[in-house]
């Protein structure tokens, strides 16, 4: 037997990460480390307006200069066929037409809608060089005026974006019931109504987006190096955009990936452009986006304005919900907004309560601003916002403590249909919440406000329970709704003949420890020490099927990788059979070790292995040799994490400054995996939601439509001095929907810690609403009329 | 183009270069250290942090020529073979990292942090890091690794 | 975004009038101005080499003058190109009243900017439009001073510490002054 | 960045000459404030002539009553100056706070005073503690160096030696940071030297300036909380996106107050 040095790994465990060893030595390998033979370098000209008809493009100058291989324009685009970018979900209005989609050509052809649009591609020998001649491209501009507000976009007098689209509206669409919910409020003897907006958000992935595309020529096939979230995906559709004869014609691969929250999970313009362009030019082609490119072009997040009111009883019991909200599109719908405004947005705003009536409606507009696609969350945060303010105000408006109006709404019994079309799967609401109270001694609170008070400082408390769709799945379903359905995830695994384990998954790994998590798995299945498996990824030649990571999609991966082990453990056990001359039925497995209670013999897993690539112990005609199994996991239904977030601040009313001091969290993850990892997901999550409620916001100016934080100096990222130590707590309820009850992490804190820092800072000035970010000034001026009042 | 001598991660490197390459595209496309990366254009965000003679600098904030004569550390100069520098260990033991974009330039600051502050408490570790960014990890584990890190490059070898 | 200013000028009406539609004046008091042609009537082209602060950049622009009503009012609408560094452009009106002797300049400007201007430097164009009014309102009323020698003895900015309405700003009045002093709100940054 | 040349002199005088030669040279010392800009393509030097290791600049001395600071001393050694922090404690804060540590390591005081960004921190020192400036062609004081947002008595191919303050026990430094570039939104330097009490305002947005109310409240036997933003001229504020003209002046007489409280 082997000796066993490595660690095993066990389903539960703080295993730390297999992936941290190159990531810390700076061996790790993102896109832009890549330098292929015959390099070529792209720079993109991009629009300083945010709407205007192109007029003339000259690039003789840019042309004449040093190193210039090639310049592109829309106009080249479409005469070489590039098909212009999708939507990928077919919305339909309530009057039954489908969205409107305006026409997203990769370079702007005639007419550019939001700053920074791409105009022209130079490609030169250098990076220098191609910015050189990327500034001398001239472009000829006819301004037209802009829109950025969403109401004012959809006025009679507005700029139109899209030609054929009028007053800019993309789609009118609803769910739930109109009637029923009418009917609720009629009923109800007590209300409470918001109108907020939900900021606008830059992803800021630290790796910024990168490709490097190299077309061979002789077999007429292209090679694209991406960092993307979902590179499996890609193929397919770069493929059709670029007209490619078949998938055979593409490889995709993406190696490390620096971050992605959503944002490398679309299909970009420039992505697009830099893969024609490598065809064009016959030479490999790096585009490397500098950081204002990002900003003005990386997918944004958000920017809902939302008008909401909830119907209550005398008790504070919900009867009905009614929301309407404006979703921003941007110039353009990116690849998964309308899903994202939709069917990841409204059928989640019942949150965490048992409200029998819903009718929520969502217009999807176009602006001249950067388009908006899945930032972390992608629709739940914003649905969680929603119902969470609304809470707040309720227990304001009955008069009962934040907790308890949450306790008397609470869904109890699972699996629970909402009214929004998803059926939760399993769940301790009223748990978690005692278990976030505790953790964040809830009971002390008032003592801590007191204290505070004596230091000048108004102290807050704001709670927040969230729940989520995560685990994105069955196809159909998703399809009857408007997608293309394929929501499975697969793996292979490999057993190779000295023992070693290869595994092959379509998900993909930018910072959530897949390889890790992935190998930890298997080890404690097979019972084999984690270095003995490796976790392949990120490259379509190795992997034939998947569909990224995104949504917290892990389990759904995971679930594939359990069904190939079991196969693979199956197989072991006809092997085994021969091996011991009985029945296979009557071999049992444990802990690395096949054995026969009959007879009391042993086989081990490495020996079963060896045997099944002899060949020589079974006959071959009725077992195959060799031990590889593939799986599709396709799950019954979305999986439903939750949980209970408790923030507490501290205003300093004399600047308007909000601290958050204490950040509490009890979540319903289901079974956890690897809580190390957990909680780093949720750290990260907790960190981009206190951000987006107190320093994120992106910011156009309303008459120009420029966008005025562009850089870091204008946008407020977090930093590590101005967050708490976070409390954490799981509180599983395992899902029946998956084999191993994980219900996903990825997204809970960037959903749930929102409203529960506005909820604290209401709480700390006893006011209704503040929208985000609470910015010190937004916040003096509030302290200033509260000292008025009083 | 100017010639230029310089010694990284202990190797002597004489290198062409044009004077308005910056310090991170000479190393990382001349020299082939891809550890060094760029993550911003206003000197912010900390992911190119490497030490040149003993401190902690953005490299994309200095030209390459700035740097004739300098003695330069990166992220791939710290282990010593196999055995990890005390501070990547921490970063590891701690899960201070997720997608591990940001981590060459936090360690390399976080060494720099550990030699002015041997025994750093957390908020002295949140202040220092103020010109590194992070979107993954909260800092959470940040804080911790450095804090751990520090303690452990004080202790004798 | 508006921009408002006002100044005292050592001279009648008239002679600002007529010095404001002088492009020799105009370039002398406008620092960085390479170039200031009048095209036609009432239209003006001109160059600046602006910098502030670390920033450099050219801008080339235009400006036309509508609504003439000599010698007291006039309204302008302006744009400028920065190249890399973005555009400018805006409208205006400036109106001219005697007071005591001396002429009380006002304007008020509505200005837009673009492009890397607008994402980089949005912190710095109001103070930059000060401060660069200030420098061509300081040395355009000595310049007016200069045409007329019975004028008041001032050459101040209209500033009163005490009040609350101080006004600062850009004058729009000539493209170039405006577009210059955009060109610094590319200031991105961080002295250090 | 555009094409550019890069010299290293070794005298001042070469510095000075490499300067006089070329009308498209600049000076760069720590470089921290140009380097961005150069990236983004806002500036278009033909040269480069870096000034950080010129002996000339270099060192942090003694001198009668106070200490004279080479312009090349980074934030970082200004910061950990043992002399520094004997004559000016308040100084070592200020540098200690100014940008981030690898900012720190490179940003010298020369750049910072030379550029008089209408937000750095350096500026404020200067002003308050009253400190001169020596440069290649005189000396200056404070009140006559620092001309507005971006501007100095300097004049084309001038280059600031050494920064002089005086001794200064009762100092402070308060920096309210703009919550996403981390620079002043407003920093208050407020001094009590021998001729009185002297408040040094950055981040207003038209470059430093002293507040001349709340020092002669202050010595005419004033108390802190007398010293009230209606005395605070609103002309030397502008607003943004991260806090209006308004906001600016009511955090200004905040931090004054508090810049105080903690000089005692």
């Amino acid at each position: 037997m082997t000796a066993m040095t490595a660690p095993m790994g066990k389903f539960g465990q703080s295993v730390k990460r297999v992936e941290d060893s190159r990531l810390i030595t700076g061996n790790g390998r993102y896109v832009d480390d890549l330098v292929l033979p015959g390099q070529t370098y792209a720079s993109f000209v991009r629009s300083a307006y945010a709407h205007a008809r192109i007029g003339a493009i000259d690039v003789s100058a840019a042309e004449a200069m040093p190193g210039v291989v090639k310049i592109l324009t829309g106009q080249d685009l479409v005469e070489g066929g590039l098909f212009t970018l999708p939507s990928g979900w077919n919305l339909t209005s309530i009057d039954g037409t489908p969205a409107r989609v305006g026409v997203h050509h990769a370079l702007a052809v005639d007419t550019v809608r939001f700053v920074g649009e791409p105009v022209a591609l130079v490609i030169a020998e250098t990076r220098g060089q191609a910015r050189d001649a990327a500034d001398s491209v001239f472009v000829e501009y006819e301004e037209l005026p802009t829109v950025v507000d969403m109401a004012a976009a959809l006025g009679p007098d507005a700029p139109r974006l899209h030609a054929d689209i009028p007053s800019n509206r993309a789609f009118t669409w609803d769910i739930g019931n109109a009637a029923e919910a009418d009917a609720a409020f009629a009923r109800a003897t007590r209300r409470v109504s918001l109108e907020l907006r939900n900021n606008r958000l830059v992803p800021n992935a630290m790796e910024p987006r990168a490709i490097n595309a190299e077309w061979r020529s002789f077999d007429s096939s292209m090679t694209i190096h991406l960092t993307h979230q979902n590179p499996i995906g890609m193929r397919v559709l770069f493929m059709m955009l670029l007209g490619l004869e078949s998938e055979n014609h593409l490889r995709v691969v993406s190696p490390d990936v620096g971050g992605g929250f959503g944002s490398k999970a679309a299909a970009y313009a420039e992505e697009l452009v830099v893969a024609f362009a490598a065809r064009a030019v016959g030479r490999p082609v790096k585009w490397t986006a500098e950081r204002t490119e990002s900003f003005l072009t990386d997918a944004h997040g958000r920017d809902h304005v939302t008008k909401a009111e909830l119907a209550m009883d005398d008790h504070g019991r919900f009867l009905g919900l009614k929301v309407h909200t404006l979703a921003n599109l941007g110039g353009y719908i990116s690849t998964s907004n309308a899903l994202v405004v939709s069917y990841m947005y409204a059928t989640m705003l019942c949150g965490q309560y048992a409200i029998p009536a819903v009718h929520a409606v969502v217009e999807g507009v176009y602006t001249n601003t950067c388009p908006v696609d899945a930032y972390r969350g992608a629709g739940r945060p914003e649905a969680a916002y929603v119902i969470e303010r609304l809470a707040h105000l309720a227990a304001r408006e009955i008069g009962v403590d934040q907790a308890e109006i949450r306790r008397r709404n609470f869904v109890k019994t699972f699996p629970h249909q909402t009214p929004l079309v998803y059926c939760y799967d399993s769940g301790d609401y009223e748990g978690c919440l005692d278990e976030a109270l505790r953790l964040a001694d809830y009971a002390g609170f008032e003592q801590r406000r007191t204290e505070a008070r004596a230091r000048g400082k108004l102290r807050g408390i704001g709670l927040s329970a969230y729940v989520e769709a995560c685990g994105i799945g069955p196809s159909k379903l998703l399809a009857s709704l408007g997608g293309g359905g394929g929501m499975w995830e697969s793996c292979e695994i490999r057993v190779q003949p000295a023992g070693s384990v290869e595994v092959l998954t379509g998900a993909h790994n930018h910072g959530q420890g897949h390889q890790t998590v992935y190998a930890q798995i298997i080890s404690e299945r097979f019972g084999i020490p984690m270095d003995r498996i490796t976790v392949v990824q990120g490259d379509t030649d190795r992997i034939q099927a998947g569909t990224g990571t995104y949504g917290s999609r892990a389990s759904v991966g995971l679930s594939a990788a359990v069904r190939s082990c079991d196969k693979i453990i199956d197989k072991g056990r006809h092997i085994v059979g021969y091996m011991l001359g009985i029945d296979p039925g009557e071999v049992d497995f444990a802990d690395g070790i096949y054995t026969s209670a009959a007879t009391n013999q042993t086989v081990a897993f490495t020996e079963m292995v060896h045997a099944a690539h002899a060949a020589t112990q079974f006959p071959t005609d009725q077992l195959e040799p060799g031990l590889v199994a593939t799986s599709f996991f396709d799950p019954p239904n979305f999986t439903y994490p939750a949980g209970v977030h408790v923030c507490e601040v501290e205003i300093d009313p004399e600047t308007g400054v909000t601290e958050v001091v204490a950040f509490n969290a009890a979540d319903d993850f289901g079974n956890v995996a690897n809580p190390m990892i957990v909680e780093g997901q949720v750290h990260g999550g907790l960190t981009q939601g206190i951000a987006q409620a107190l320093w994120e916001n992106a910011v156009y100016d309303p008459d120009t439509a420029q966008l005025m934080t562009a850089s870091y100096m204008d946008y407020g990222m977090p930093r590590a001095d101005s967050l708490p130590e976070f409390g954490l707590a799981f509180w599983p309820s395992p899902t029946p929907v998956n084999p191993l009850g994980m219900k996903g992490c990825g997204e809970a804190g960037a959903i749930g810690s929102p409203p529960a820092v506005i909820n604290a800072v209401c709480d700390a000035l006893g006011i209704a609403h503040v929208d985000m970010p609470a910015s010190p000034e937004k916040i003096w001026r509030l302290c200033q009329e509260r000292q008025e009042v009083a | 183009m100017t010639d230029i001598t310089l010694t990284v991660n202990g190797r002597d490197h004489v290198v062409e270069t044009e004077d308005r390459t910056l310090l991170v595209h000479l190393l990382r496309d001349e020299l082939r250290l891809t550890g060094a990366h760029v993550g911003c254009d206003t000197s912010q965000c900390g992911a190119c942090t490497v030490h040149v003679d003993g401190k902690a600098v953005k490299s994309c904030t200095m030209l390459a020529v700035q740097a004739d004569g300098a003695d330069i550390l990166t992220i791939e100069g710290l282990a010593n073979g196999r055995e990890l520098h005390p501070m990547q260990a921490a970063f590891h033991e701690h899960h201070g990292l997720q997608c591990g974009f940001c981590t060459p330039g936090m360690i390399m600051m976080a060494i720099d942090i550990a030699r002015r502050h041997p025994q750093p408490d957390a908020a002295t570790v949140r202040a220092e890091l103020e010109g590194n960014l992070c979107r993954c990890t909260g800092y959470h584990n940040i804080v911790k690794a450095v804090v751990a890190g520090a303690q452990r490059m004080g202790e004798p070898a | 975004m508006e921009i408002t200013g006002s100044y005292l000028l050592p001279c009648s009406p008239e002679t600002a009038w007529k010095a404001l539609n002088d492009t020799e004046v105009l370039k002398s008091c406008l620092k960085g101005c390479e170039a200031l042609e009048r095209t036609a009537e009432n239209e003006f082209t001109g160059k600046v080499a602006a910098k502030i602060g670390p920033v450099s950049a050219r801008f080339s622009g235009t400006m036309r003058q509508t609504e003439l009503d000599p010698p007291r009012s006039c309204r302008m609408q302006f744009e400028g190109q920065g190249g890399v560094a973005g555009f400018a452009k805006g409208g205006a009106l400036v109106t001219l009243a005697a007071q005591d002797g001396a002429t009380e300049l006002t304007y008020v400007a509505d200005t837009q900017i673009g492009g890397k201007l607008a994402q980089m430097g949005a912190r710095l164009v109001e103070g930059t439009a000060k401060s660069m009014a200030d420098d061509f309102f300081g040395k355009f009323a000595a310049a007016v001073a200069a045409m007329e020698p019975e004028a008041v003895p001032i050459a101040a900015p209209a500033q009163d510490a005490s009040s609350a309405e101080q006004p600062s700003g850009t004058p729009a009045w000539l493209v170039p002054v405006v577009i210059a002093v955009l060109a610094v709100a590319a200031l991105v940054l961080f002295l250090r | 960045m555009y094409e550019l040349a890069y010299s290293r002199p070794q005298s001042l005088a070469d510095a000075l000459a490499m300067l006089a030669e070329d009308e498209g040279a600049q000076a760069i010392s720590g470089g921290q404030t140009l380097m961005p800009v150069l990236r983004a393509r806002l500036a278009m030097p033909t040269r480069l002539v870096d000034l950080q290791r010129l002996p000339e600049l270099a060192g942090i001395r003694s001198v009668e009553g106070g200490i004279e600071i080479g312009a090349a001393t980074t934030h970082a050694e200004v910061a950990t100056s043992a002399e520094v922090r004997a004559v000016v404690p308040a100084l070592a804060d200020l540098a200690g706070g100014i940008g981030d540590p690898a900012i720190r390591h490179r940003g010298t005081i020369g750049g910072s005073i030379a550029n008089n960004d209408p937000a750095a921190c350096y500026p404020s020192a200067v002003l308050a503690l009253g400190a001169s400036v020596t440069t290649s062609r005189r000396m200056l004081a404070a009140e006559d160096f620092f001309t507005g947002m971006f501007s100095t008595a300097l004049e084309p191919g001038e280059i600031v030696t050494a920064v002089r303050f005086p001794a200064c026990s009762r100092a402070a430094y308060i920096k309210f940071r703009n919550p996403a570039s981390r620079f002043a939104l407003v920093g208050v330097f407020a001094a009590q030297l021998p001729s009185g009490y002297r408040i040094a305002i950055t981040g207003g947005g038209h470059g430093v300036f002293r507040w001349h109310e709340a020092e002669q409240h202050l010595d005419g036997g004033g108390a802190i909380v007398g010293i009230t933003e209606d005395r605070l001229d609103p002309g030397h504020f502008t607003g943004d996106l991260h806090g209006s003209a308004q906001y600016r002046r009511h955090v200004a007489a905040v931090i004054v107050r508090r810049t105080l409280s903690a000089m005692t």
